[in-house]
């Protein structure tokens, strides 16, 4: 039951994490601190919290540009995060990538790619350099449901599924996909059924619960470890801002937002601490430890250094320039 | 005569297109309900109806391909790529269908349609999203490639790309999208490949397309002030190229200075060197030098990605070294 | 009756059209006179001569490098197809586009296309096109099993399924691409299955019978004229010849060829004339007819000119080069 | 010291790589079972079992990213396209992930995949299958492209292109698969950028690679028998290019053709033609002239893709013309 206790707090500091960087980060944006598309994760923190707290560290994942969430939950630093968002020699891309490429090699984040369902086929060859060697690692891969319609995800999942390889393909399903909503992109609703014409296992629920994340794509993770067998899980989410910094979503309505706000799983998992017993205490403490943490990235950020040109060439190629 | 910026001028030519031929349509992801990425489709939606202003899924290679197959049969498409970086998942589409099937078919068919969206960098959107395409594309035979840098020619040359039956590369660019520019009221379609003096001078001819003939004109006012005068070359068509305009400003000056975006290694840029070092080599004082990204994938970083684009300073210098070549 | 025997001895008069045809063109290529690729489609040929009699005139077909079969059912003539092979300037495209390439658009014969998947998108076009016209055209696209995992498959078909284009896909599952078999390009061994993450119609069947390919694509076509729905069908069949020239099928067995041979529906066709009366005379004239008609194909094709230099820039470009 | 065809070379390569380390395998499409369509892996499955030989479905862009993937976290692919003409539904993988997840990464990663097989025409393919597509890839910062000509340079720069941490575009040639060369008995690999000078010449320089060097040398022969001492470079790396041997052959003659299969606009015809004409200005005679591809999709027609193709008779009336410039 502490255990449990425990567990759940983690999983929240994570989201909480996620969720106070970002604004941090939309409000450099503001000031033109960061550059470029941000495409904040705001709603979304459960998915990729649950989802990594299905895995074990050795494990792959691997996603969009809509990456900050994924990247805080496999364990990257809040200062590598921030700094790369500002473009800083000490980010985790050493500023080369910015926030649609956060990459973090040590902890196995592979990365945040930009072109939609290019990175599905290379998730599935991670996975399949797992089942090469043996070494019983799982990847996940995540994507947005507006890339069901894109051969990349259709070829990754069929050669998966042909090859059985050890992944979890799991479509964040925030109902849109810029400005359209699935219904005027895909001809079937419930973006799971796509499982059926590669005969694999799938899965489909709505966030609500951070702990169901987990307990639900544990079981395809299971799958793949054990049996190397795929799994495509569409999950239902929602995504509180615009597509990214320069959409004002004006194609939704505020009541329809406003419904989703009600139900962010952030406070639940707040509330659930609070009902079961954590403590006001101990709450207060985790979030006055998460301000620091944001402060510091921030401050970490705002006084790195820029990267050198000199690293253009050396990032371009291993060994010498090729020209 | 009106003053429009460059996206508005694009959606005018759409938009009298339409109004003038009922089988030109517009397709492609966000140009309906969203008004555009970029806005340039605004209200295009609520004039023409669904049927044919056509929001998308991300699927280009799709959608392009149902472009390349509603062509074959006499519509005229109009395929928006919300940027051209997206075009790499539809390449085999435009390489092999839209450039080909007249050929294949022994001229039975032609593909009148129009590939349109933003090309090159935009602002810190790193190294995926800031392709110039423009090389890939002006290689192939079979395709006209466009790049106009004003206003103008936005819209004269977007009605002859509707128009034209042949596939059409329209490359257009996200930091010109607001720039403004004169446009007559009644702007017919601009004849394709012809390029335009923007600027005369004796000394160093500048050539360059898109954004960057912007870049060039700021260039010649910097190198004015050293005394030095130089002509832009604006060529406004990449495929065909106006080999003509472009022989006479190199052998007039010669010493030529070639500025575009894409990376340095082949491409438009060595096209238009070897053409000029070949067709007014008697007329060389100098080799033709160019101007090009830095031979990297697009940094992040917002100094480092302005190391990489041409600037003005990079083209002042180049052209100096040229202008003095053998002066010195 | 009668009229069904005349409609069924005008199916297997095509039928044998095509084959014949295909084994001279063997012969000329063994001569030399054919070059590059040449992919026979014999013991396929009840496929496109079936659905093509579930067409109107005005419908239009499309199709892949196998494309002999389908341009004859559709009524290009047996000189036109033959002066193409041998590249001769009366070829249907003027023989510059060989095996792979027949276009008749007179016939709304589309053409063959090289690339793998690459025209499933261009039919879902032609579709796109008579929807928007209200034209009450039907499209056929056709393809080999082996295309259904490339992208080209999933973004033509999505896209069909979403805005309901008048269109069939018919899938004709030969059970080989090149040497691999359906089991080791394919997680599922019913093609059909792919139908159902789409939500679109889908049916599946042996070819046996010429008249049955007929009557089940029919249904597909009514579908799509009258509804202006789109229905993935796969047909199993079997190609009697390698992949190309160059392939001597050493991935099969002679007895798996014979088998398939037994039941050739070229062979079904016209048992069932016999049997049901059409009359041992009637048949000879026939076939005589069908020798006539390829003896004529090839003596055209030997005689006709070359193409000449001149038709590059005008096939490349409508009006003047652009280079 | 044996003599090897081409196919066979390549394949010692792959084999030899794969004895010597257990996290190099071939994927592709026929490479297994039915031995490889041109043959080239004949006897590979037999020999590495199907964990390390791997047929693939048609599905290049899904193997091509596989392979990406796979080379991220350290495995050394060799994933071979049935022609590099079907490479280019592969093409987003190849420009956005295998050549940029170094840079994305700000260097965490590095990708070392070779992507290879038979490039350029074969024999009466038509249009969809005839592409000389390296100009394509030798554009893209991130990727190094080899396009050997002889059966050790296949051996040798393979071997080295598998042991490269980069990723590498390898360029065969359908019709050279069956050329014989001699090859040493335990050739090692060969350092990548090294252009060969094939044959000494004083009047004029040749510049070719892959099949073209072949033709190169033929018309070299040709030319001899006029009087016209002709030099071969074979580049055998496009990217990178040997700078120095390109410019010191330029400077040798003044005279430069470069023959490549390719089409005329751009590309890396027109990418060497710039680098003569800039780094060996002062020594040129004449423009550098090319020989390439006509500038139309290739014809099925025998005679007619014969004429489109650069053959020996069209490269030595360039060479002469070159060298005879300002002399006559
Ligand atoms: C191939 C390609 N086409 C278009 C885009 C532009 N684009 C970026 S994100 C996006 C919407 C993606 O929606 P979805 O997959 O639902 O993910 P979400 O943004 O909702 O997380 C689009 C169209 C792109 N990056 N890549
Ligand atoms: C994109 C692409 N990849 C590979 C090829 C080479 N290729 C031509 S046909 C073929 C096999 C196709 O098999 P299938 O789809 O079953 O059709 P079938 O030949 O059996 O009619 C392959 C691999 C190609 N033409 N296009
Ligand atoms: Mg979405
Ligand atoms: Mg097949």
């Amino acid at each position: 039951m502490t255990v449990d206790l425990e567990h759940l707090a983690g999983m929240y500091r994570q989201m909480l994490l996620i969720r106070r960087l970002e604004e941090e980060a939309a409000r450099a944006y503001a000031l033109g601190k960061i550059g470029g598309f941000l495409h904040l994760y705001i709603g979304q923190e459960a998915v990729a919290v649950g989802a990594v707290h299905a895995l074990q560290p050795d494990d792959c994942v691997i996603t969009t540009y809509r990456d900050h969430g994924l990247a805080i939950a496999k364990g990257m630093s809040a200062r590598a995060m921030m700094a790369e968002l500002y473009g800083k020699a000490t980010g985790c891309s050493r500023g080369l990538g910015g926030s649609m490429h956060m990459f973090d090699v040590e902890h196995n984040m592979l990365g945040g790619y930009g072109i939609v369902g290019g990175h599905i086929p290379v998730a599935a060859g991670v996975a399949f350099a797992s089942k090469y060697r043996g070494d019983g690692r799982v990847t996940l891969c995540f994507f947005g449901e507006g890339a069901v319609s894109i051969g990349g995800f259709h070829e990754g999942v069929s050669l998966a599924a042909l090859w059985k390889l050890p992944i979890v393909f799991v479509c964040e399903n925030n109902e849109y996909s810029m400005g359209t909503p699935l219904s005027r992109s895909m001809s079937v609703e419930d973006v799971s059924m796509k499982a059926l014409g590669y005969g694999i296992d799938r899965d489909r629920f709505f966030v609500e619960d951070v702990v169901e994340v987990e307990q639900r794509i544990g079981e395809a993770v299971s799958r793949a470890r054990s049996r190397s067998l795929p799994t495509l899980i569409e999950v239902r989410t929602y995504r509180f801002r615009g597509h990214s910094m320069s959409d004002p979503a004006k194609y939704r309505t505020q009541a329809e937002l406003d419904e989703h706000k009600r139900r962010d799983p952030l406070h639940k998992a707040k509330d659930d601490l609070a009902r079961d017993g954590y403590g006001e205490a101990r709450l207060s403490a985790l979030e006055a430890s998460v301000e620091e943490e944001v402060a510091d990235a921030v401050r970490f950020a705002e006084e790195s250094p820029e990267p050198d040109a000199s690293l253009l060439e050396s990032t371009t190629y291993d060994g010498p320039f090729a020209a | 005569m009106r003053t429009l910026r460059f996206r508005e001028a694009l959606r005018e030519a759409m938009t009298e297109e339409m109004d003038r031929d009922p089988s030109v349509f517009l397709m492609g992801e966000e140009v309906g309900h969203y008004q555009g990425a970029y806005k340039v489709s605004e209200g295009m939606l609520e004039r023409f109806g669904d049927k044919r202003v056509i929001d998308t899924p991300i699927a280009e290679s799709g959608f392009a391909g149902i472009g390349v197959g509603a062509a074959m049969v006499g519509l005229r498409p109009i395929i928006e790529f919300m940027t051209w970086n997206f075009s790499a998942v539809a390449f085999d589409q435009i390489l092999n269908n839209a450039a080909k099937v007249r050929q294949m078919s022994g001229g039975q068919l032609s593909c009148p349609i129009v590939f349109r969206g933003p090309n090159g960098s935009a602002r810190q959107v790193g190294s995926q999203h800031s392709h110039a395409m423009e090389h890939f594309y002006a290689t192939i035979p079979g395709l006209k490639v466009l790049a106009p840098a004003f206003p103008v020619d936005a819209k004269g040359l977007l009605k002859a790309a509707i128009r034209d039956d042949n596939p059409i590369v329209f490359l257009e660019s996200e930091t010109l999208y607001s720039v403004k520019g004169e446009v007559p009221d009644d702007l017919g379609p601009t004849e394709i490949g012809k390029a335009g003096i923007v600027r005369e001078g004796a000394d160093v001819t500048l050539v360059a397309y898109s954004r960057m003939t912007h870049v060039c004109v700021e260039a010649a006012d910097v190198l004015a002030r050293e005394g030095i005068s130089a002509e832009v070359v604006d060529l406004r068509s990449l495929r065909p190229l106006d080999e003509d305009t472009l022989v006479r400003a190199a052998r007039k000056t010669g010493r030529c200075v070639v500025v575009h975006e894409g990376w340095p290694y082949g491409g438009v840029g060595a096209e238009i060197a070897d053409r000029i070092q070949r067709l007014a080599f008697d007329w060389l004082e100098a080799p033709v030098l160019r101007v090009a990204s830095l031979d990297v994938p697009m940094p992040y970083n917002r100094a480092l990605e302005e190391t990489c684009i041409p600037q003005v300073p990079r083209v002042v210098a180049t052209a100096r070294r040229a202008a003095r070549r053998g002066r010195d």
